[in-house]
């Protein structure tokens, strides 16, 4: 992924949140999600260090490694409608949607419930002996579910082609790391398992697929798993009804000041690769993009309740 | 939903009763976690973001403030540990309450209350006691979807060793919750999402509602409706819509599903002979199919027709909120089934 | 253990029933994995100690040396990751068979199985298939106390997505499992430890048999016994007692319980219009409470009594021998029921 | 515990086991039991290390912890003949007894089961404000259980009085630790919980012995938990029945020679603490005391079916 679609993909990724954002305040939208704004780079560095034919697993806060990983804003805008022509045809919602096809595995509303499945198909890819990865995708807080330390054990002990990639965004709900993650950080966990463990600034793409592709190469070749924490943080509440009591609007402040998105642009006139002008002109398309996805998920049929009594079965 | 007079609440002491004020299920809940808190130092809270934030449907807002970190414990995202921990505090005389965030994620913290809670006391010979509760909010409507939105009460009448309490109102809620802390046994307290929103009298002052006993909502000769937790409510609902068709329906609000009242549900069919049973979670191995047995191993000769069961389809609660509404059972499916068998 | 002719398997293809050899029901088990494994490379083996040491009871004993290391996988202790990876390896389109040493550790996995396998089909709108057998070995019998005991299957019959098989035979043992791995579903596979050690005739070749077909063992007039597992060849004992005192049972033995062949045993009621129930789980909640209902449901005017049940009363399984086999339902517990039926 | 106190429970475990095996040889018990004969000084060098009112946690294989934490060899035994004099009046049977009185709360059929148990009992104390620790065993097979990462996660955060003890004896049943544990060892997992690890000679009750009291020391003031692996090997098979096929004799062998009781009574006999002879009358001793245990268990009565349908609710 050149470095020019990683910077629409990130865009792809504020702009479908800030509208999922406001059509939740206005009621069109119900239900819950979690939305990754400022944790873009994160999502997007890994996509990108990855082949299309690879794999990532996702978390409750899915929708940006989902667009990371290539997925239509269309489908996915319109499962979060609950209609037909989403990803999991209205059934699944924001933790639970998925596509295969492209190598997205699935939200998952359990914390740390991906690291395992992450973890199997990783198995399941070194069986066929293919050069496909899986990067498993969760925050500091999944960390210490039970299922983190069982498939980092394993995935080490086979040496799996699995990338565990924690996004450390500061907080679990309203729970700082601090409060609930013993030790140095999540890095500093992989020493344990005689795993690699890199810690990167998550709000700087670069350094993220810097990251992810060295992991990805360990892992092509046979050489097993990575672990890469990724220091970001979310911009906006845990989910809907957050009120951010559990934190400042200083520390807020301090992190929308390292915005991952306009480090990218800046880097990008820096370097050439886009003027002002085109960076400008990719945001613009991204937007007509997102209202297209809003006004296709609007305008889709839902699924007849005789089809959600279906399909629990193959 | 529905209001109901605290003087129907079976339970509440007598002196009790005649004063009331109203509050949400949510404050209820939280009322009783603080005056048992008051009470007995030994109680104190486990979870996840319970403290400042607290709690994720804010039953715990406020408890941070008086009884500070150690007794309003945040914890890490680790159920399994976490419900193990309660076990082992347990059994050293504490008396934690441990607020699993959904119903759904007991799924991870199975093995310490099937494997060790449950059977503890037990196994090592009635040494010990496992005094904890574990608070499940559980159920649909809310659009959260399939992992989020599940009844899995069914599987714990299955555990000997589990006590499990399931209240349909908030007078019910403060006054079992507070007899659930009480109680010197592993308890599962099953609060629906759906409930938390609605604002109800309850009685004033102290109080405990007895685990075991059911109570009649309302009475009535046709048919009796059996139900707990929302799905009370939904059938109180359904006996006003019978009620104008003119079918009398009973309804028994079960409270606790173990240990289970069967007697009052005897009693309302020997007068009935017909039962409709109404529960949230997925049909199939569902409390309805221990229920319903037990009413015909207990009143075979009353039953003038089979039971019916209301529930839940046998799939995942799907997210899309039309979906969603549409397969949770509700007042109006009560009442056709109901129907159904009057007229049969 | 009493001994069931191959001629009475149904579903076994008709050219391989007239020859029949005696093997173990581990060995039937065994025969099963290897053949799938030989047919489809996709089917791989993962579980504690599977490998040299051959399993907890001997089942995957010398796969190892035909399969290798890589399809006969020994793994950590870590029973939540492993159905975890099973059900990420199932859905990009490998079968895992996975061994939880004890059925009673599968409390440890519930989140995987309830949350993640049972689910990913419909919630990710029919593009996942999660083709997993998890082989459970289960039921007291042993002396192997509470931890090790419990046969928790009912609680699985309220998962939709979920699939549980329970042979009886070692024809259907293997029969079945052949069809458990190629099911595209999550099956719960549940062998009963007493049966491992008893030694029976299969059928020759090929064979495998679908799931959700009953199997009527013997048939009677008087009683229909219904049961599963190592419990069918109790009831199949029980009915040969009864037969000595002029009562003629009918046995179904159920084979699957999701799904369940509810219309074989509608069949056998509607000519007896009484049944017993036999479980060798707990009482409250279990799998009989489900069947019963539905007996009620579909057969109501059949019977002539209410049913009962046998099962084991709602306690941990005790440890010591004789209490355990105290507890533990028998062919004479089985045989006193139906007695007591016959008489009202 | 004095030394010469250490050596006679070390015995007492030993005659303890080989007696159970020889019975469970004759079919005079039945049902399972996990021997510990090799291992007794890790049990009994960490309860030497605390004091009577202190917890232990123990496992499957828990004969040994119990005797070293003052269990009464009668009742064990009775418990593992069923009997109502049993420890659990024979519902729970090898795996599943305790004696709370002497703060040994339980053997445990659940691998790594016992691990949150020990750490909620440590909170416990801790919130009492009791100067009470609690030592928790487990083996290294059970370091692989998602609950030891939780547990150790949070009682480095609370620091908790807890002290976990892994008695790595090289096997879970028949799989070697290199088989199914990644890394360094189970020691090397504490750093990422910023928790003290140790690594010590767990045939060696001295060594044992310093480092459970040096946690001990730790947990009693506040400083939370240590984590302390003792390598030690189990001279039998891991249950009946166990043909250990997964190890050769050369290596029982080399083990052997590194007995741990041998090794506590040459060292006594060159401190001058016991003569050879008295060394010789403890053990004769112990098995005066084990052959009274033995009949004590023969001559109880079993508990009366109906007790057996009591006392799953208080
Ligand atoms: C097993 C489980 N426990 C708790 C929750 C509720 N929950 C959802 S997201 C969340 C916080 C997760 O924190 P983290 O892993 O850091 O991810 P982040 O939300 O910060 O992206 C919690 C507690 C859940 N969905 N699943
Ligand atoms: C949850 C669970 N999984 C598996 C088992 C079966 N099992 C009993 S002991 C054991 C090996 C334990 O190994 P380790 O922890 O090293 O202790 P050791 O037996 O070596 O003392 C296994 C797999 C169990 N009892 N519980
Ligand atoms: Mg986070
Ligand atoms: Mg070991």
């Amino acid at each position: 992924m050149t470095a020019v679609e990683s910077y629409k993909r990130m865009w792809r990724i504020r702009l479908f949140e800030e509208v999922v954002d406001r059509l939740f305040g206005e009621g069109v939208l119900r239900g819950t999600s979690h939305l990754c704004v400022g944790q873009e780079a994160t999502a997007v560095g890994t996509c990108a260090a990855l082949r299309p034919d690879d794999y990532v697993t996702s978390t409750h806060r899915g929708h940006g490694h989902f667009l990371a990983k290539g997925g239509d804003p269309r489908r996915l805008m319109a499962e979060l409608f609950g209609k037909a022509t989403g990803y999991s045809r209205g059934r699944g919602g924001s933790q639970h949607m998925a596509c295969f096809e492209i190598g997205f595995l699935g939200s998952n509303g359990i914390t740390g419930g991906g690291i395992p499945v992450a973890t199997g198909a990783a198995l399941a890819l070194q069986r066929r002996r293919e050069e496909r990865v899986v990067a498993c995708f969760f925050g500091e807080g999944a960390a210490n579910q039970g299922v983190f330390h069982e498939s980092l054990n394993m995935a080490a002990l086979w040496k799996l082609p699995a990338i565990y990639v924690c996004e450390n965004n500061l907080y679990a709900m309203s729970t700082p790391v601090g409060g609930a993650l013993a030790g140095p950080g999540v890095a500093a966990r992989a020493a344990g398992y005689g795993v690699p463990g890199a810690l990167v600034d998550g709000n700087d793409i670069f350094a993220v697929r810097a990251a992810a592709s060295e992991a990805a190469a360990r892992a092509r070749c046979g050489e097993g798993p990575t672990l890469i924490e990724c220091r970001t943080y979310r911009l906006l509440g845990h989910s809907r009804g957050d009120r951010r009591v559990y934190r400042t609007r200083e520390e807020e402040a301090e992190w929308r000041a390292r915005d991952p998105i306009p480090r990218l642009r800046d880097a990008l006139l820096r370097s050439g690769e886009v003027t002002a002008l085109e960076a400008e002109r990719i945001r613009e398309e991204v937007e007509l993009e997102i209202r297209d996805a809003v006004a296709f998920a609007r305008e889709s049929p839902a699924l007849p309740v005789e089809a959600a009594l279906e399909g629990v079965y193959a | 939903m529905m209001e109901v007079a605290a003087s129907e609440v079976r339970g509440a002491p007598e002196a009790a009763v005649p004063r009331a004020r109203e509050v949400y299920f949510t404050e209820a809940l939280q009322e009783a976690l603080a005056e048992e808190m008051r009470r007995d130092p030994e109680v104190f809270l486990l979870g996840e973001d319970i403290g400042v934030y607290g709690g994720c449907f804010g039953v715990t807002r406020g408890l941070l403030a008086e009884f500070g970190p150690e007794r309003v414990r945040d914890t890490p995202i680790s159920e399994a540990a976490l419900v193990g921990m309660a076990v082992g505090a347990a059994i050293l005389g504490a008396r934690p309450v441990v607020e699993v965030m959904f119903m759904d994620f007991v799924t991870l913290a199975m093995d310490q209350l099937v494997n060790h809670a449950a059977k503890f006391r037990y196994v090592y010979g009635e040494q010990a006691r496992v005094p904890l509760v574990l608070r499940c909010p559980a159920g649909a409507g809310r659009a959260y979807g399939a992992t989020h939105s599940q009844s899995l009460e069914a599987w714990f009448l299955h555990v000997p060793g589990l006590k499990v309490v399931a209240p349909a109102t908030a007078a019910d809620a403060k006054g079992l919750l507070k007899s659930a802390i009480r109680d010197d046994n592993p308890v599962i307290f099953i609060e629906n999402k759906v409930l938390y929103q609605s604002r109800e009298r309850i009685p004033e002052g102290e109080y405990a509602i007895p685990l075991g006993q059911a109570r009649r909502v309302c009475e009535g000769g046709d048919v009796t409706l059996v139900a707990y937790s929302r799905m009370a409510r939904e059938a109180e609902r359904a006996a006003v819509l019978l009620a104008e068709e003119g079918v009398s329906a009973e309804v028994i609000d079960l409270r606790t599903l173990a240990p289970l009242d069967i007697g009052t549900v005897v009693e309302s069919v020997a007068k009935t002979g017909r039962v409709v049973l109404v529960e949230e979670g997925t049909r199939t191995g569902g409390a309805c199919a221990e229920i319903g047995v037990q009413i015909f191993e207990h009143a075979w000769d009353s039953l003038d027709a089979p039971i019916r069961r209301v529930t839940t389809p046998d799939i995942p609660i799907p997210f899309a909120p039309e979906l969603e509404a549409a397969v949770i059972p509700a007042a109006a499916d009560i009442a056709a089934a109901a129907r159904a068998l009057v007229e049969t």
